[in-house]
């Protein structure tokens, strides 16, 4: 369980996460990075410029 | 330079590299400037299951796969461009009578990338933030060096990895390498060699090619399967950066090259 | 072109590849034009361990150790060399603000070889007559390309193998490939740099360096042990092909290129 | 056991031999390459220029 940065809800990966896995918070949709696993916790996705195809 | 032609020849096994060569190298002895741009995922693919070094993909999420290109994985793609598919095309060129010379991008910043230095992908069917790709996009081409080459008689034979500007390589998309080298020599015309039929409006028939394929300026392409979708990116990059003319077509025909031109595909 | 410095940089752990990087882009940044050679004995060993490759020696009757290069180890010379090796020195050179260029004897014929169809040799103590032998003798340059080259301000970086008439790959001896460069573009001077202190008299003591070493015209060296033999005859074909000068020097100092060129060795 | 190209004596290789070794002649010291081990058969030894180093 992960609190989330932007409006601290938390919230629950399903599974076993993975590092890098993107969670999205159930309250405000906020894309969230999983960075460390034990103590589990996250910060924002980063925005990625989609380049089609790169 | 005048009428350059830049050839992209795939990596996989139905591609036939010596018959590219061998046509490749005609157009050469006619007069022709040629650059020859290739890729080699088969011999990237069996070198990295001799060293014990697994074979990932990447999955963007507008669902175009890609190459994971960690550090283990970028010393085997160059290792089996630099050692192993380029020697045996100057090997081939050589037997034809053809002076060539390989490069990679790392040769006097010939390919110039930009690092992504992160990725959204899907990985196990999860989407998730990848930081450990070595890949990039092509933002600069030495275009001098290959003139000093088209200008010495001499044939260059490019491929992947480009350098970033701290100096450490980066793999690259042969065929979006190809197309930023033919936009930067101005050349008249960039041939992408295929293992398909061209481009199929039906991927399903192999005699539904589009004799024309008009590509948006912004977006997603119209034909994205079978690796079509970043042909056609790459063909939309080479012409906006003054390609003349982009040639999709069959690289397995007994000649590959001179059929393209002549109008088959 | 006037004042060609060549300089060849061993591939054992000992010679620091980056100090010779350094100190060839400070001549070459000061205006003078240096071609680069390059071996790579100790990244073509680990690569034949990783791939399951035994490496053996010829030894031939008067004494010489070379590689025993069979058809495996062919593969795996030009693997290590043309895709680990040479892309680390382009990157360091890179680092240092020079445009290198990296070539084998396969681009553009640069370094043309005999094979030698059969060796005598001692193998576990027998004599054999040894035929799957993949080496040979440099026999023609391409000095066009390296001018070509050097003209436009590039570093070319050069290792074997090189190409027999036949357009396969041929081993050869990384040390005499640059006394043939050497001789080919009337270098001023050539430097090899081994991983001793320079031509020692006295194997045991490395204070017992000659300042000046006179080879015959014919017929073994005068000094045989730890490698040298071979650079020695090295330095005998550059200097019968018209090189001005032959350096053998240290290069584990910090400034191998810089400190030999100023006479210390 | 083969017999000299050169003057049909009879050559023993000491211990086993293998493919490429040199063998000389006791009778007229003609050196002799194994070409084949089943059966066993030798050819006169190529005269190879030795180039010091090469
Ligand atoms: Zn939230
Ligand atoms: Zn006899």
């Amino acid at each position: 369980m992960v609190t989330c940065p932007e409006c601290e809800s938390s919230v629950v990966p399903a599974g076993t996460p993975v590092i890098g896995e993107i969670v999205e918070c159930g309250d405000c949709a906020t894309e969230l990075e999983i960075i460390t696993l034990d103590p589990i916790r996250a910060a924002l996705a980063p925005e990625i410029e989609e380049d089609w195809g790169e | 330079m005048r009428d350059i032609l830049v050839v992209k020849c795939g990596g996989t096994a139905a591609v036939r590299s010596a018959a590219v060569c061998a046509d490749v190298a005609a157009a050469r002895r006619d007069g022709r400037p040629v650059i020859l741009v290739h890729g080699g995922s088969a011999d990237i693919d069996r070198l990295a299951v001799r060293l014990g070094v697994p074979s990932r993909r990447l999955v963007s999420p507008d669902g175009v796969s890609t190459r994971y290109t960690d550090v283990e994985t970028l010393e085997v793609v160059q290792l089996a461009l630099a050692g192993a598919v380029k020697p045996r095309l100057l090997a081939e060129l050589r037997a034809c009578g053809v002076k060539a010379v390989g490069l990679t991008g790392l040769d006097a910043g010939l390919l110039v990338a930009t690092r992504k230095i992160a990725h959204r992908a899907l990985v196990g069917g999860r989407r998730v933030v990848v930081r450990d790709d070595h890949s990039g996009r092509i933002t600069g081409v030495n275009e001098e060096l290959l003139s000093t080459l088209l200008s010495a008689g001499v044939l260059p034979v490019v491929s992947p990895p480009a350098v970033a500007e701290d100096g450490r390589a980066v793999n690259t998309d042969a065929d979006r390498a190809a197309a930023a080298i033919a936009g930067a020599v101005r050349a008249s015309t960039l041939l992408l060699l295929t293992g398909a039929n061209g481009v199929l409006a039906d991927r399903d028939d192999e005699r539904s090619t589009l004799p024309v394929c008009r590509i948006p300026r912004q977006g997603p392409p119209p034909v994205v399967t079978g690796g079509m979708g970043i042909k056609l990116i790459a063909a939309r990059e080479a012409l906006l950066a003054g390609t003349g003319r982009v040639l999709i077509a069959d690289g397995r025909r007994p000649h590959p090259v001179r059929d393209a031109l002549a109008g088959a595909c």
